[in-house]
């Protein structure tokens, strides 16, 4: 039983700080003890490492699907699910048990290998992505060099795997809902990217856990150095926002799944298991794409005010994450769904060039930031990122609001 | 085995099969297949030789991989913009149907 | 070492299919296949930047470029690719198989011995390249992917219907 | 096809030239749901929600659903039905069987021995109600009707449909009111015409025995013995009234009775 006796020199085996990292602690201490070999201890150790990440953001799924409908109904000042359990807490039990026990059918015009393969797709690049997060200051599942490269990478795959999606089902909606998708990624990838651009050129690295801990510190003893607090870094976390909201296929950019037009989009023919696996691959997705968020602009797992250490620092990572996801949640109760002509104009007219200038408004500041010009680096950003923008909205509003629609009125 | 043999066999029957590609294919649009499995070999023999060849500090072979990539992406893009007014001319991209210059 | 060896097979296998396949979309999706295999191929080999870059460009972009235009110009030529093809295979071949023997004759006879400790790729000594020795280049790149930017999206355009 | 291509009819948006913040409406939207969000927590008056099952929303009186027969104290007796059949030609959908019942030897008796509504045919028009003479069929506000069989337990019979007239005064108490108001006013009127009957046959009887007793004493017979018999026979007569009054109610009843 030794194992479970905190060792003197590491840090406390039952301490907050590392409590997330405990079924790994364990495990490998657990191999240690019976002196298996040093590949194994490793291995045993990311394994339970990966479970915990997988098991948080399982449960996290669950919960959000529940928190998602409550906060849509309060909103509505309804109710929302308090059938199943103490006040709708299985409700999320529920429906995975509903979506076990559907029948899963397969059209028969299907192409059954990428039938199967696009759900697996969707929800694997998810999870990978989720590994390279740092949520704390020990806890970083995976801690890569490239991270953020990696989660670029293996956000790309779902695009491929929607389009799989739509294009093996056979049937018009299907594809229709898979073209719209791809389109609305593919061109809302861009801004996201370049806002990340952003951040990678002030911080100097692509790896996400140097990203956060120059985040640290203090300005002027209560100001948290976040990047979001920065002229640019506003900016840009805006545009990063807005387009993870289209990446993640949420509500004002909800075209593909518009139940409305195309009954469920790409994933029309799917039932059962497999759909929820869609569902799975989107929540996981928000999270993935929320947490990067949280850790490019709101500073990752980084105290919000000077006295605050004792809390251990995945909390705040959390608390970030939670607020974001509200922000979804309160953004898809509000607004309706935009056209896809209006999505276009939108994300490249609109969000592409903002990000495009916030890469040299965040070069300068960080070179007059560098060079201890703190105030000129602030005279010189915010002109720069809003003089644009007030001409291209006074542009925009002279050219969009004014325009007359045209009606054809049918033949009496 | 030299590792280095089996990258430059793996790449040079890659080259094989895309130019194989490039020359039966009668769509357009995977004639561009067979160019970019020819890319991506030609990448690999940079790799190869970067990584099993002497350490070198300028790094020639990733560099003219990550130019090429750059270059691959711009290529297919023309191409494919290409083959879409080809077809919305011919209605087809079969590419023995688009043999004549004028019209 | 093993990875190279478990890799190049499926490489191999999948190349074949995205050459071989008669339905145009299995051979887009395998020629994707092809691609991130390869990226894994480059990670293996210690080049992961590169490797995440190729995943992201060519999977991400690339081949969803081709799966797509695949889509507009579907169709009538599925049918079509699978009836005419064994007509063009000897000619194919019989340009193919001699230059494959000549890369092979070379790869065969004189491949230097290489060093096996592994090297990993510097990523900040690949930014500095970038930007001081071949910082023209990357210009020039800039400068082509814009003109090609505007190039594609003016060639795909619906010409507008004049009156 | 000439597609006249009219521009907007309604009047062109008003050229605002003052600069709005492009964002400005969405955000206001956001306040707004934000607003309903955390009153939705303390306002009591915005949680409108019934919570089915448990809480119940007090049907509309003049909901109409499937109808009752109403009786007036006990099932048996006091049903007011009378098998009449007038609700069963007048319903649309012809969801209403009616047999009379009879007694043991072939009597009619204005009750109805099988009354069944066909509940998944009825449409609940309520035209059953307004045909009703005797007040007996009402419009239910029942709902919850559902059955786990298709057929046997959607027929309802006698025994289902009749339902007190207390029932009908909670259901519906203003029609309930009027309906008891106005039957208790036929009631007294009945009984008043029927005593105004009943003493008119008594002067009557009188009046004969009278006059019999007159043609009696004309054969001489002790003028003592009339008067005695007379003045008992008045209370004899005035009693044998009453009870033939009921004997002659009771055959009627029991008549209507069995």
């Amino acid at each position: 039983m030794t194992f479970l006796i905190a060792q003197t020199e590491e840090p406390s085996l039952w301490s907050p700080e590392w409590l997330p990292l405990l079924p790994k602690r364990l495990v490998e201490n657990l191999l240690e003890h019976f002196n298996a070999p040093e590949w194994l201890i490793s291995l045993g150790g990311t394994g339970a490492g990966a479970a915990t990440v997988l098991a948080v953001f399982m449960t996290g799924f669950a919960l959000l699907s529940l928190i998602e409908r409550k906060t849509l109904a309060r909103v509505q000042n309804r109710i929302g699910p308090n059938r199943a359990g103490w006040f709708g807490i299985l409700q999320p039990v529920a429906d995975g048990i509903k979506m076990l026990t559907k029948e899963d059918i397969v059209p028969a015009k299907a192409e059954k290998l990428l039938h199967l393969l696009a759900p697996i797709l969707i929800v694997v690049p998810a999870i990978l992505a989720l590994g390279v997060l740092p949520y704390g200051k020990e806890w970083i599942p995976v801690p890569m060099e490239l991270g953020l490269l990696f989660f670029f990478a293996v956000g790309s795959l779902t695009e491929l795997a929607v389009f799989m999606a739509g294009w093996a089902s056979g049937s018009k909606f299907p594809m229709l809902g898979a073209m719209r998708a791809i389109s609305q990624m593919v061109s809302y990838e861009l801004p996201l990217v370049l806002s990340a651009i952003a951040v990678i050129m002030v911080s100097g690295t692509l790896s996400l856990p140097d990203i956060v801990s120059q985040q640290g510190g203090f300005h002027l003893g209560f100001l948290p150095a976040w990047n979001i607090l920065t002229p640019w870094g506003l900016v840009g976390g805006l545009v990063f926002f807005i387009a993870s909201i289209a990446e993640a296929n949420r509500c004002p950019f909800d075209l593909p799944e518009g139940e409305s037009e195309i009954v469920a989009g790409h994933m029309t023919e799917y039932s059962g298991f497999k759909y929820a696996l869609f569902f799975m691959g989107e929540y996981l997705g928000l999270f993935a794409i929320s947490g990067l968020g949280v850790t490019l602009f709101l500073g990752g797992w980084q105290a919000p005010l000077p006295g605050l250490d004792f809390v251990p620092s995945w909390i705040w990572f959390f608390g970030k994450l939670a607020v974001i996801i509200f922000f979804f949640l309160w953004i898809r109760a509000t607004w309706p769904r935009l056209r896809m002509d209006q999505l276009m104009r939108f994300g490249w007219l609109g969000l592409i060039p903002l990000s495009l200038l916030t890469i040299p408004a965040a070069g300068i500041w960080s070179l007059l930031q560098r060079s201890q010009h703190g105030l000129l680096a602030w005279l010189v950003t915010v002109p720069l990122l809003l003089v644009p923008f007030v001409i291209m909205t006074v542009l925009f509003n002279k050219r969009l609001a004014r325009s007359n629609r045209t009606y054809r009125f049918a033949e009496s | 085995m030299n590792p280095l043999a089996v990258l430059l066999t793996l790449s040079s029957v890659l080259f094989a099969l895309g130019l194989f590609a490039v020359l039966t294919r009668r769509n357009a649009i995977l004639v561009l297949v067979g160019i970019e499995l020819m890319l991506n070999a030609a990448n690999l023999n940079f790799i190869g030789f970067w990584r099993f060849g002497p350490p070198d500090p300028q790094l020639t072979g990733p560099m003219f991989v990550l130019f090429g990539i750059a270059i691959a992406a711009a290529e297919a893009a023309v191409g494919l913009a290409i083959i879409l007014m080809v077809f919305r001319h011919t209605r087809s991209t079969n590419l023995n149907s688009s043999d004549s210059l004028h019209g | 070492m093993i990875a190279l060896l478990i890799l190049s097979p499926l490489i191999l296998l999948a190349a074949l299919g995205a050459v071989w396949k008669a339905r145009p979309v299995h051979a887009a999706l395998l020629l994707a296949l092809t691609l991130s295999l390869g990226g894994a191929l480059y990670i293996a080999l210690g080049a992961g930047f590169l490797g995440l870059v190729q995943f992201m460009v060519y999977v991400g972009a690339v081949a969803v470029l081709i799966v797509f235009s695949l889509l507009i110009t579907r169709p009538r030529d599925e049918v079509e690719e699978i009836a005419r093809r064994p007509k063009s295979l000897l000619p194919g071949l019989l340009c193919t198989l001699p230059l494959l023997a000549v890369l092979l004759y070379a790869v065969g006879r004189n491949v230097p011995e290489t060093t096996t400790e592994a090297v990993e790729l510097p990523i900040k000594r690949i930014g500095e390249l970038l930007f001081t020795t071949h910082a023209p280049a990357v210009l020039a790149i800039a400068i082509l992917l814009t003109a090609v930017l505007l190039g594609a999206a003016l060639f795909a355009r619906e010409p507008s219907k004049k009156p | 096809m000439k597609s006249d291509t009219q521009s907007d009819p309604r009047p062109a948006p008003a050229k605002s030239g003052k600069w709005v913040l492009p964002g400005l409406g969405l955000l206001q939207g956001l306040a707004v749901t934000g607003r309903n969000l955390i009153e939705s927590f303390y306002k009591k008056e915005r949680m409108t929600t019934i919570q089915y099952p448990e809480q119940r929303a007090p049907i509309s009186p003049n909901y109409r659903n499937i109808p009752f027969l109403c009786y007036d104290d006990n099932p048996e007796a006091g049903l007011r039905c009378t098998a009449c059949k007038i609700c069963e030609k007048s319903c649309p959908p012809q969801c209403i069987y009616i047999v009379m019942d009879r007694d043991e030897h072939g009597k009619v008796r204005n009750r109805p021995k099988v009354f069944d509504i066909d509940s998944s045919v009825c449409m609940g028009c309520g035209l059953c109600a307004e045909v009703c003479p005797f007040d007996s069929i009402y419009m239910d506000g029942e709902f919850e009707l559902a059955t786990d069989d298709r057929f046997d337990s959607l027929q309802l019979h006698l025994d289902d449909l009749s339902k007190s007239a207390e029932y009908h005064l909670q259901l519906r108490p203003k029609q309930a009111t009027e309906v008891l108001e106005r039957r208790k006013a036929d009631a007294e009127k009945k009984a008043a015409k029927a005593a105004a009957k009943a003493k008119a046959d008594a002067e009557k009887k009188a009046k004969a025995e009278a006059e019999k007793k007159a043609a009696a004493e004309a054969e001489s017979e002790p003028e003592a013995a009339t008067e005695k018999n007379e003045n008992e026979a008045p209370e004899a007569k005035k009693a044998e009234a009453p009870q033939q009054e009921l004997k002659a109610e009771q055959p009627k009843e029991e008549g209507g009775g069995e």
